[in-house]
């Protein structure tokens, strides 16, 4: 084994793992939550109200890091899935089904930002066109997934059974991402790009920028946290697990 | 600051939307917070229950 | 009748430091034992000591957490299981709709028959002559278990995994199991067994397996 | 000693499906019968203009197709695993995705197929224009062993749990949404006088997959379920 | 030696039902999603023109909820009847279709609730016109403690068979569309400006009496078809 | 410790001329038995006798073909049955998902309760303590029958149908089913018990009522 696996082995272990996001969580919510507020200050205060859609359009400063954040963390958990099926690592089950409940609540910030958004400016609440056909599927998929893994009584057959379907269900993203191109509808297309000019004001790029961090941030901290309870229940035969129990019940 | 409130006319949807993304992100910073406990404190009362299983039959 | 076991030949059965955990709760203790061709093996624990768990687990159909299962010394993988092993567990796995004919003639379709058998002879054989055409819906707890007998009469398979196959039985019944076993090792197949104990094999004194729970 | 090949165990496997279906024929029936009251249930909530319905028809007659199929669903491994016949199906000695794989074709046949006859008749009811019919069983040829193959996979993922019902319609339909959209697209291209191939070899081209990567896939998903 | 009073009896049974369904908490929501599934179905099959949606919303919205409803229904016995636990209470010393009505509720608490909750997010997905809704919401909470009336006497029918899901749906549908013509009836006489009091009427007439004829109905079924 | 039948009172159980017929096919044929308060009867046939079937027709599930069933003299009826007969059949009639405490307390809701008795005490004399709150899906064959006898210990039946009790209970659960028999009777309460004649009741020989499937 070269030392790159070994190190692997070491920190995918459930009990240090459990140390370590113990150790990182606090700071990577308050990180999250500065670069959040520095972003929504910069996007509420400091950016110019729109020409065309006046100050409505500061929606975009959730709706669009929240809606990158519902794919990506799709992406995470079938790569966690795929990991999970294939080498059976318990901490990589662990964290796929760790991503559906956070997932899931971004895809719900993202639908219900969008549809308030889409009142002011498209007139109505709600289209049936592709991009957010899609996205309801998507959050459809997370749910499938949650309800999956909590029904089905032995946890990590039923971490294996949810990441199936995670995997299966992993053709979506890329609709939702191009649904705009492929289709024509009427939400926006990319106005963001990673290389090349955006096509967007930089006074409102960077505060958009910062909360997408910032989110990102968030994700991390609700993940580990998230990671540690479950790998708790997860080994509650295990003498660590006993330990901390008794550790955190000595001092109320 | 009621003009920074009213944001031109659309302060209903954009502080909803606002409010959403608060509640939303807040539910899931308790959540695993609570699952943990409960976790910790299941796992407790399965120890006593085998320090009691093992005390009392011999 | 059971032949004398032969211990110079590989043994059929296999077992290396066998354990089984449910949610990482070890459920029986890593077991090793081996079984010879001609032996019949009666596994004894007490209710919910994990006999049933531990044929599951001998078949293929849960995955064990530690140790392996050599079957005439290949391991058994999950993802081709050979046709060695028949396993008669708690459910008979019988279509209530169709008669105890069609049923043994879907068991031999899929797990092949031994040569010399026949379907209608294997359902005389376990006293359920005149019963050929009736759904089997509507047979009795006790008739039900008879037609599984039937089938493991037909199939071609060397090793026995058998659930508790007294229950429900009358004392003919009991008596079938012990002739069907002695035949079974008298050919050169094994068989193992769990029962609670009330019954004993007719020829002599059959080897035991005691399982105790692992005290968590 | 003869151990079964494979085309016995896959001959005796799907006479004895068509043989459970004989027996209870009645059931057989149903997922049309379904069909046909979810159709007549929409003049009966809209009202009866035959103007309005043959905009909706071919709609209408997708989206009852597919919750009769979905209904259906659940009794593809249900009776088996209940009485045990499918644990004995995974312990055989032959590949698992081609026992499988017989097994859905009996379901398609027995489920869909007299759909597919009675989707004429269903048209009709809805005042659906004459020249869109060959389009519609043309798409729901297409469409509906495409269904029953995606469907099989996830019933694999729940065929051990009580009450699965509903959970099993939720995994089904994000996967079913797709196949929905391509044939009816193809049914409204039709009856807009547009073209209305693409969409087909969509679909044809998504059953040629299907036909190979589901069973396989069933077969994984049903290991880990009944483990 | 004491004997359980009814009352008592009662409060056992509901206490159960409710600790069962929170047990399974996440089975109580199905229904709603597979209702707000089937509506997301249409316009992906009726293509997106919200005013061609808004007339037609009402409709989408009945069927959903019996759609749902009905699925759901199966639940109501299987479990109870799969395990013996109805065979229990069918001698048990307390008047059967007492104990039946106390579980029709939990199973209207737990089944029909949410879906009234979740209707005018469903209506407004349909572009349902506002001053449509009141009524549709008064049409829903009429009809939906009625299917689960009637509805429970269907399933009592089917308990001891095996795949019933098909037949009970078979069973049910008629019975169903009577209470479907006159809630959407409601609904469509309120787009179109009409009066709608009647066929609402009609609705609470019909539930006073399933109310008290349904739970009997249920007893005496059961009793037939469990013996 | 049996108390001794008193023969003056009424029987508790009183079956005359009574048959059960399937679609007009004799299933057992007219029998004629009384029971006792104090009594334990073992219903003793081969499988497929009507054993089973018995037992549902004399707790009021299935309707006899003729003749009538009187319970401490009053004719039994399907519409409002006594609460003085409990059941106990193949299913067990209880929630994977509730705890096997909760599982009692709905009975004991359902059935009433018998002075004096507590469904945890019960938990225990029964062998289960420390699983009272392991959802009851868990247990293994063993265990859930042991929580329906727990079940019988708490509900005020005086009359006990018990369809193969011994089935799946190891050794101690063999005995403690005895155990439960006879404290039954010694407070005045009766049984009839159908067991495929392994097990003898641990005081003396019970009365034992032969049943055999009428030839048709
Ligand atoms: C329920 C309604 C809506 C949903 C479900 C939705 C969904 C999404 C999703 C999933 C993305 C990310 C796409 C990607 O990264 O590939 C996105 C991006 C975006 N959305 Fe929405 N949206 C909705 C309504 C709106 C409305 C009303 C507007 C503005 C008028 C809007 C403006 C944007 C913008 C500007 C982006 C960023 C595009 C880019 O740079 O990639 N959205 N939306
Ligand atoms: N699905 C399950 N989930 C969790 N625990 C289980 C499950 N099934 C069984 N167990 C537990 O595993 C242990 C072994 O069960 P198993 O069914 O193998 O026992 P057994 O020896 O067959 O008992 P019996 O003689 O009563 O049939 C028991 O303590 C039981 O409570
Ligand atoms: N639902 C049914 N329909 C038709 N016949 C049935 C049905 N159930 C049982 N029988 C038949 O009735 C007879 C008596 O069955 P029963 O179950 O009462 O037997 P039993 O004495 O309990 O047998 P066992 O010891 O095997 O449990 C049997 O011959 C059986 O085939
Ligand atoms: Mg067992
Ligand atoms: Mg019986």
């Amino acid at each position: 084994m070269n030392t790159l696996t070994l190190w692997f082995h070491k920190i995918g272990s459930p009990p240090t793992f459990y140390r370590l996001a113990g150790r990182f969580t606090p700071w990577l919510f308050a990180l999250a939550a500065l670069t959040g507020l520095v972003g929504l200050y910069g996007g509420l205060v400091l950016a110019p109200a729109d020409y065309q859609q006046s100050d409505a359009y500061r929606i975009i400063f959730i709706h669009v890091p929240s809606a990158w954040m519902s794919l990506f963390i799709y992406f995470v958990m079938a790569v966690n899935a795929f990991i999970a099926l294939v080498w059976r690592i318990k901490l990589s089950e662990t964290l796929a089904m760790c991503c559906a409940p956070i997932g899931a609540a971004f895809t719900a910030i993202t639908l219900a930002t969008g549809s308030i958004w889409g009142k002011p400016m498209w007139g109505t609440w709600w289209t049936w066109d592709a991009r957010l056909t899609s996205e309801l599927v998507l959050l459809f998929l997370y749910v499938g997934v949650i309800g999956l893994y909590h029904a089905i009584e032995d946890r990590r057959q039923a971490a294996r059974a949810a990441s199936f379907l995670a995997l299966v269900g992993i053709v979506n993203v890329p609709i939702v991402h191009f649904s705009v191109k492929w289709w024509n509808t009427l939400h926006q297309g990319s106005t963001v790009r990673l290389l090349g000019p955006s096509a967007i004001d930089a006074s409102m790029l960077w505060p958009l920028l910062l909360m997408a961090l910032a989110t990102k941030l968030w994700f991390l901290g609700s993940l580990f946290a998230r990671a540690r309870a479950s790998l708790l229940e997860l080994e509650a035969g295990k003498d660590w697990a006993r330990e901390e129990a008794l550790r955190t019940g000595a001092a109320p | 600051m009621s003009e920074f409130l009213a944001m031109g006319g659309y302060g209903a949807y954009v502080w909803s939307s606002y409010a959403i993304f608060a509640v939303v992100l807040a539910i899931d910073y308790i959540a695993p917070r609570l699952h943990r406990r409960r976790v910790l404190a299941e796992l407790r009362g399965r120890i006593k229950r085998q320090q009691k299983r093992t005390e009392t039959p011999t | 009748m059971a032949a004398l076991p032969s211990h110079d030949a590989p043994p059929l059965l296999h077992a290396r430091g066998l354990a089984f955990a449910r949610n990482d709760e070890p459920v029986f203790g890593p077991l090793d034992f081996t079984l010879h061709a001609g032996e019949v093996v009666l596994i004894e624990g007490d209710n919910g000591a994990g006999k049933t768990t531990l044929l599951k687990v001998l078949s293929g159909l849960l995955e064990p957490a530690s140790g392996e299962i050599l079957l005439d010394g290949e391991p058994l993988t999950l993802a081709r299981l050979s046709h060695k092993v028949a396993l008669l567990g708690h459910l008979p796995g019988l279509k209530g709709d169709l008669t105890p004919l069609e049923n043994l003639r879907f068991a031999t379709g899929l797990f092949g028959s031994r040569p010399g058998t026949d379907a209608t002879a294997a359902l005389a054989e376990v006293g359920l002559e005149g019963y050929e055409d009736v759904p089997t819906r509507q047979l009795s707890a006790g008739q039900k278990k008879r037609v599984t007998l039937a089938r493991l009469l037909l199939v071609p398979a060397m090793l026995w995994l058998l659930d508790e196959p007294y229950a429900n039985l009358d004392r003919g019944g009991i008596d079938l199991v012990n002739r069907l076993l002695d035949a079974h090792a008298a050919r050169g197949g094994a068989a193992l067994v769990t029962s609670h104990g009330a019954y004993a094999f007719t020829s002599g004194a059959p080897r035991r397996l005691p399982i105790r729970p692992v005290a968590a | 000693m003869t151990t079964a090949s494979a085309s016995r165990a896959c001959a005796a496997l799907l006479r004895r499906d068509l043989l459970l279906t004989w027996r209870r024929r009645g059931d057989a029936l149903s997922p049309v019968l379904f069909a046909i009251m979810i159709v007549m249930l929409f003049p009966l909530a809209l009202g009866p203009e035959p103007n309005q319905l043959a905009r909706i028809a071919a709609g209408i007659v997708f989206v009852a197709m597919l919750l009769a199929g979905l209904l259906a669903l659940d009794t593809l491994f249900r009776a088996d695993y209940d009485d045990g016949a499918l644990e004995q199906l995974v312990l055989s000695p032959h590949p698992l995705a081609m026992l499988l794989g017989c097994k859905i074709l009996v379901h398609w046949l027995t489920t869909a197929l007299p759909l597919l006859v009675a989707a004429p008749l269903l048209a009709e009811m809805l005042h659906l224009p004459r020249q869109v019919l060959p389009v519609l069983l043309g798409a729901l040829a297409l469409a509906t062993p495409l269904l029953s193959l995606l469907g099989a996979v996830c019933v694999a993922l729940t065929v051990g749990m009580r009450r699965s019902g509903m959970l099993l319609a939720l995994l089904v339909l994000p996967l079913y949404v797709p196949v929905l959209i391509f044939a009816a697209g193809a049914c409204d291209a039709a009856q807009a006088g547009l073209p209305f191939t693409a969409p087909l070899l969509w679909l044809g081209a998504a059953l040629a997959m299907a036909l190979v990567l589901a069973p396989m896939a069933c077969a994984a998903a049903l290991r880990i379920s009944i483990s």
